[in-house]
């Protein structure tokens, strides 16, 4: 079997990043948004395992490592901020959290 | 013991900032004690300093680097004082002459409101000027500079809500700032040139960098003349001086004898090296003051108002010390300086417990007759006034200002000329001191008048009358040398003149000086006791009317300025009505105004419109650092 | 061309294109765990067993659990689901869209232009990982034990139904 | 793991420990004065570790971490700002009632992220140490409940944060990718500076960086979320966290070749001068001095960034005693803020501050001081900051972000000036019911503004020993 070519694995990585930005950028959804965030910072985990596959060191493995427990926390987090969220205001809608500007 | 020295400056700031604190909650005793102990303190380690100076010699300086404020580069101003012969006599006038001042402020003030403030301003003044005194490089004396001169502003406009002493605040305070202004460009010309400010090292870099008579140091000395000449209140610059009367009397005290007008003086003599490089400026010098102390003595002789009397005597008796700088007799100067802050402060307090007692009337001619009614007063007065007209061998004026007559004929710079002026000026001075004297004291008793004031008041008095009288004492010539005391104790840092002609006839000029002064009190007494008739009928003819109001108005420069550069400013303004130039800053404003609405719209307070900004960022800067 | 990997990588793009388009959370949510193994798979292929298995079990099986809890908590009925239709117009997405187009096609385009990497495609064992996490990444694994903390305390006050003042937000 | 090695991170460890003794003295009984003894005692207790730490450095513990004097110095400046906020959350939090102990947990959390982010020399303490501050925050800004404006800002704070980590991540893996390495000294041996996709990773990591640091364009989020949090987690926000990111930013100079980097300066240039300008002009008639300060803050980033571009230890001695004047500053003026605020909001509207100084003569005076040194007029602390930055660019000949610096200055003074003078202005006599709410300033609180007063005048008039100290470790770093 041949080896996987690291460009492509870049590329998936890129594609999945983009597609989770614009999935924080499209959705008014707060629990999509948290969703498309955890696509994004996946898509930065592979992009740190197929480097440390290319350099052929554990180092790319043991930052997705981290990665993932920056993920977790992250979404515990966010998801008990979505909880506040929903009992103040009845709605999901991140836009409605938009009463400060100017 | 010279580690106290940081302390001559410090406690009247720290008295400032006290007062400025707290003062308005403080009990006035409590203000008082502060605002004068303050001052008084730092006389106290002024005159430690001068003991410990009178043992070690002529030739001692003390340094002490406070702190360095920034260092960038070869930019790195340090904070230091310096103190030798000179700015010792300096401090010890300003803190001595500045305590009894202070204590004469307690009773004079006692009925004021703004107590607090009063005293906070007087220590600021204080403090300032010592700053000046003492500074080590030219920024921290303009930084004292600059203080003194805010702090005039601030009590010549002490009693704010009267316009007209706001006016003269603003007056004192614009005109002295074409001075500033001068001085701060001659800096910045030392500075590029010599590449620093520490008084010393520019002193020395100068002497071996500029030859004589250059072109470069011509300028700078002018630039430094100016600022002196506006701060002094020297001819063509001498017009904010009558009007800073708007102030409390101690004020006028302060300004006149121990602080401010002597600023300039004090720079000259400190910078005189640069001075003596630039033969022309320092003939400029001895000329502007021959003309101030005549055309200055001759408005005194008219004045109507007791305080104006007296200021305009002030700018004639700065004019000597310039007469003095001028031809090179820098210590003449110094003890000028020291002999007029005594009488000059002597005066002051004087015409102010006259002008408590008469409930704040200032002109001469509804007084009179004061003489029984408030003795301790009239001595002292009597005194002063005796010391300003220089009377013989008994009062300390006339040894300082017949050194200054001496020098003026016999120095190198000097000439007969000069000599002439200063005589005629102490003729003249003698008249109108004289005149006040008389006018207030002698004569008909035309109004009711309180008696002496309390002991906090005329104490100072009694003291300023008794240094009157001893500051002769510094004129007793030296055992070993021969010279003055007082030449001989700031020979290390002040250059003796040079002596065109030895064999000067001194005592002609004694005889010539002395005649002038007593002249002129015999002419006074003749006009003003004797025949005072005649004198009314001299001012009465047409040529005396116009001859008296060009003198009263102070030989109309007020008039001169307001055509000169008022007027042709005013038509300026009229032409730029609609401000062309401030159309610019409106245009900038507006536009400020419209990018910040602009701008204002980004922020939508919606989170995806945030994350969409930082996507945008994103490929802006992926793109610059890729694709560029 | 390694085939396995093409396929996992079309899974993974087409069922993340399906999470942020769908309306309803939980088949946004099911998408985005058949997401997640097609990524696992190709970390298989990279050579990196250890990572494969914490991609299932931890994002796919523990925080998505979580997801799943908060949906369920909320409990979002059908009238969600038209809001989200609503909310989810062209109007919406064009914008975000375009963006993220760019933004793909410079990151694409950097890729191409480096050219010429291969994977060592060697196999990075668990072992070596454990190796450098106790190794050279002590401090990191405290550090992120100290991140879990954050993480923990933040949840737990964040999330807890408070005694005071939601029953003033009731009010 | 030598001894050495547990005294060169004493600091850090004191911080985390005083973190889990809090957290056990919670679950032991709940109280508050307790908790913040323990807090300010482990503060205080790391502040003294700093010292034996600071004999045994420069150490490298492990690749992730470095203990230098440059280290060492931002360490000390962290625990000294998340002193002062801790001391002034006391009141305010007592104010806004139910447990309140979770928040020092938190706090001592974020202080822990923040420093070993300026001590980070690998990309994975990089990383950890900014999540560690950033989770934490998420949990502050939204601490107290009840509060519609704290989980606005804490859920823009976490998406946006999120989104930035994201970015910042898939950068240092494309970092990584090209050059091999996570240390930052071998990544920059390794770096070749034309390859696209080392650049491309750099700038992903600086739009992470950026956000943090809240410039233009990564700033949206500022104001939203200063107003929204409360007073003293702002005065962390804007400080300790902004000056930890700050700190790494100048560690990485070095290794990334930031400076010789023809593209990489254009993109700071291009940052620092858009921050100069958006900031200034966004401040100007803001009517909430907390978002007036989160526009300035965007202004004064960009001021930083003019001295971080100037270089070497000149640049990066002018930018970390501005950083440090900037602490002083920021923390009075919410630290004003904060204590002034009553049990029912924050006063944050500028009308709220109308003829304080007829009131409050000190508390305005205090604030006028740390809006001046704000603005930059001599003898504040801010002016030597800024005095060091221009001078710092000049000596490097950037000529066009001296001239910025010097244009948002001029812009920068109107709004400053504004609130002065509003606060100096004739107090409305209509509206006493609302002045009437206004609390008194207790003693603790008045004691720690008037400390930070007085550090900014001597910082302002006598800063030579801090500029001494600052260069000896920025000089070590190098």
């Amino acid at each position: 079997m041949a080896p996987v070519p690291i460009e492509g694995v870049l590329v998936l990585a890129a594609v999945l990043f983009t597609l989770g930005f614009a999935g924080v950028l499209m959705r008014r959804n707060i629990i999509f948004i948290l969703m498309s965030i955890e696509i994004m910072l996946n898509a930065a985990g592979l992009a740190f395992v197929v480097a440390g596959s290319k350099w052929g060191q554990p180092d790319g493995q043991v930052m997705f490592i981290f990665i993932l427990v920056m993920a977790g926390a992250e979404v515990s987090v966010g998801l008990a901020l979505v909880l506040r969220l929903f009992h103040r205001f009845r709605s999901l809608d991140a836009d409605a959290a938009g009463r400060m500007k100017g | 013991m010279t580690d106290l020295l940081w302390l001559i400056p410090f406690m009247p700031i720290a008295g400032f900032t006290v007062l400025v604190l707290a003062g308005s909650r403080l009990p006035r005793s409590v203000t008082g004690t502060i605002g004068t102990g303050t001052v008084g303190l730092s006389a106290v380690v002024s005159m430690l300093l001068a003991a410990g100076f009178g043992v070690k010699g002529d030739g001692y300086v003390v340094t002490q680097t406070l702190w360095q404020w920034l260092s960038v580069g070869d930019f790195s101003p340090r904070f230091s004082l310096y103190l030798d012969a000179l700015s010792l006599v300096m401090v010890l006038v300003i803190t001595c002459v500045g305590f009894l001042i202070h204590l004469y402020s307690i009773g004079f003030m006692k009925n004021e409101e703004g107590y607090s403030r009063f005293f906070a301003y007087m220590n600021l003044f204080v403090g300032s000027m010592l700053v000046l005194v003492l500074a080590d490089n030219l920024v921290s004396l303009y930084l004292g500079w600059e203080g003194v001169g805010l702090c005039s502003y601030l009590l010549i406009g002490f009693w704010y809500r009267d316009s007209a002493n706001g006016y003269a605040a603003r007056k004192a305070f614009v005109i002295t700032r074409v001075g500033d202004t001068a001085l701060a460009v001659g800096l910045f010309l030392l500075f590029t040139n010599l590449g620093t400010l520490q008084i010393q090292e520019l002193m020395q870099r100068a002497q071996a960098e500029w030859p004589a008579g250059s072109k470069i140091a011509v300028i700078a000395a002018a630039l430094l003349l100016a600022g002196a000449i506006g701060k002094s209140a020297q001819l063509p610059l001498q017009t904010w001086l009558p009007d800073a009367m708007a102030g409390p009397t101690p004020v006028s005290a302060l300004i006149h004898a121990a602080t401010m007008v002597t600023a300039g003086v004090y720079l000259i003599a400190r910078t005189h090296v640069l001075f003596t490089l630039a033969p022309p400026v320092q003939s400029a010098i001895a000329i502007i003051g021959a003309a101030t102390l005549l055309l200055a003595g001759l408005s005194a002789f008219v004045q109507r108002d007791i305080k104006r009397v007296l200021a305009y005597s002030t700018i004639s008796q700065i004019g000597y010390m310039f007469l003095a700088l001028g031809v090179g007799a820098w210590s003449a100067a110094l003890f000028h300086f020291m002999t007029h802050a005594f009488f000059k402060a002597l005066l002051f307090l004087g015409a102010g417990a006259v002008i408590l007692a008469m409930d704040h009337e200032h002109d001469i001619f509804k007084m009179g007759g004061l003489r029984s009614r408030m003795p301790v007063t009239f001595w002292t007065f009597l005194i002063g006034v005796a010391s300003l007209s220089a009377l013989p061998f008994v009062t300390s004026g006339f040894y300082s200002k017949d050194l200054i007559l001496k020098l003026a004929w016999s120095s190198e710079r000097g000439s007969v000329w000069l000599w002439a002026a200063g005589v005629a000026g102490a003729f003249i001075t003698s008249l109108y001191a004289f005149r006040l004297l008389f006018v207030v004291f002698f004569g008909d008793r035309l109004t009711r008048a309180k008696s002496d004031p309390g002991i906090s008041m005329t104490a100072p008095l009694v003291v300023l009358a008794a240094l009157s009288v001893a500051a002769g004492l510094a004129a007793l010539p030296e055992p070993a040398s021969g010279r003055q005391a007082i030449q001989q104790f700031l020979s290390g840092v002040l250059p003796a003149a040079h002596i065109r002609d030895e064999r000067t006839p001194e005592l002609f000029l004694l005889l010539i000086a002395s005649c002038a002064s007593i002249g002129g009190m015999l002419a006074a007494w003749l006009l003003y006791v004797l025949f005072p008739r005649y004198a009314e009928g001299l001012v009465q003819t047409r040529a005396g009317r116009s001859v008296h109001r060009l003198l009263f108005t102070g030989w109309g420069f007020d008039r001169i300025y307001d055509r000169l550069f008022a007027g042709p400013f005013l038509w300026l303004t009229r032409i730029n009505r609609d401000d062309f130039i401030d159309l610019v800053y409106e245009g900038a404003a507006w536009y400020s105004g419209v990018f910040h609405h602009l701008l204002g719209l980004t922020q939508t307070g919606k989170v995806r419109w945030y994350a969409f900004g930082i996507g945008l960022g994103a490929i802006i800067t992926i793109g610059i650092a890729v694709f560029l | 061309m390694n085939t396995p990997f093409v396929i996992a990588s079309v899974v993974a793009v087409v069922s993340t294109l399906m999470v942020i388009t769908r309306t309803n959370v939980v088949h946004a949510l099911l998408y985005l765990i058949v997401s997640l193994l097609s990524v696992s798979l190709v970390f298989f292929l990279l050579g990196a067993p250890f990572i494969a298995a914490l991609e299932i079990i931890i994002y796919a099986g523990a925080i998505m659990v979580l997801f799943v809890f908060v949906v369920m908590m909320l409990n979002l009925g059908p009238q969600s689901k038209t809001q989200e239709r609503m909310w989810l117009i062209p109007e919406v997405w064009t914008g975000p869209a375009v963006l993220a187009v760019i933004l793909l096609g410079e990151l694409v385009y950097i890729f191409a232009s480096t050219g010429g990497i291969t994977t060592s495609g060697k196999t990075v064992p668990a072992g070596d990982v454990g190796f450098a996490l106790f190794g050279p990444y002590l401090l990191g694994v405290e550090l992120a034990s100290m991140l879990l903390l954050a993480g923990i305390v933040g949840a737990y006050h964040l999330g807890r139904r408070g005694n005071d003042d939601e029953q003033k937000e009731e009010r | 793991m030598t001894t050495n090695d547990f005294y060169a991170l004493s600091p850090l460890l004191a911080v985390g420990a005083a973190a889990l003794a809090v957290m056990i003295g919670i679950s032991v009984k709940r109280s508050m004065t307790a908790t913040a003894g323990l807090t300010v005692a482990g503060l205080f207790v790391s502040f003294a570790m700093l010292f034996p730490a600071a004999s045994i450095a420069p150490r490298i513990v492990t690749p992730l971490l470095v203990i230098d004097g440059y280290a060492l110095f931002y360490m000390g400046l962290v625990l000294a700002g998340t002193l002062t906020v801790v001391l002034l959350s006391l009141e305010y939090l007592r104010d806004r009632g139910a447990h309140p102990e979770e928040y020092y947990i938190l706090l001592l959390l974020a202080a822990f992220g923040s420093m070993t982010l300026v001590a980070s020399r690998h990309f994975g303490s990089l990383f950890l140490g900014l999540e560690i501050l950033s989770v934490s925050l998420y949990g502050l800004i939204a601490y107290v409940r009840g509060n519609e404006k704290g989980i606005e800002a804490g859920i823009k704070y976490l998406v946006l944060a999120a989104v930035s980590a994201a970015f910042l991540v898939f950068g240092m893996a494309l970092v990584y990718t090209a050059t091999g390495s996570l240390e930052f000294s071998r990544i920059g041996a390794g770096a070749t500076p034309t390859d696209p996709l080392f650049l491309a990773g750099a700038a992903m990591i600086i739009v992470g960086m950026g956000f943090k640091l809240a410039v233009v364009p990564f700033h949206l989020w500022t104001p939203d979320v200063y107003e929204g949090a409360p007073a003293p987690v702002t005065a962390f926000i804007a400080t300790v966290s902004k000056g930890a990111v700050f700190a790494l930013l100048l560690r990485l100079a070095g290794p990334f070749h930031i400076l010789d980097h023809p593209t990489l300066f254009t993109v700071f240039s291009v940052i620092a001068v858009g921050s100069i300008f958006a900031g200034n002009l966004l401040a100007l008639s803001q009517g909430n001095i907390k978002r007036i300060l989160a526009y300035s803050s965007i202004a004064h980033l960009g001021y930083l960034l003019v001295a971080f571009l100037a270089g070497g230890v000149k640049g990066a001695t002018a930018a970390t005693y501005y950083l440090s004047a900037y602490f002083v500053t920021t923390l009075g003026a919410f630290g004003v803020i904060s204590l002034r605020s009553g049990r029912d909001r924050e006063r944050e509207y500028i009308h709220d501050y109308r003829g304080l100084a007829w009131r409050r003569p000190w508390l305005a005076g205090v604030f006028t001081a740390m809006l001046l040194s704000l603005a930059g007029i001599p003898l504040t602390a801010g002016f030597i900051g800024k005095f060091y930055a221009i001078s710092a660019g000049v000596g490097s000949s950037l000529w066009f972000q001296v001239v910025s610096v010097a244009i948002g200055s001029a812009i920068g003074l109107f709004y400053y000036l504004r609130v002065i003078s509003v606060m100096y202005a004739q107090p409305e006599r209509h509206s006493g019911g609302r002045q009437a709410v206004a609390r008194a300033i207790s003693f603790g609180g008045g004691m720690i503004l008037a400390l930070l007063t007085l550090g900014l005048i001597l910082l302002g008039v006598w800063p030579s020993p801090l500029i001494g100290l600052i260069t000896r470790a920025v000089s070590g770093m190098n």
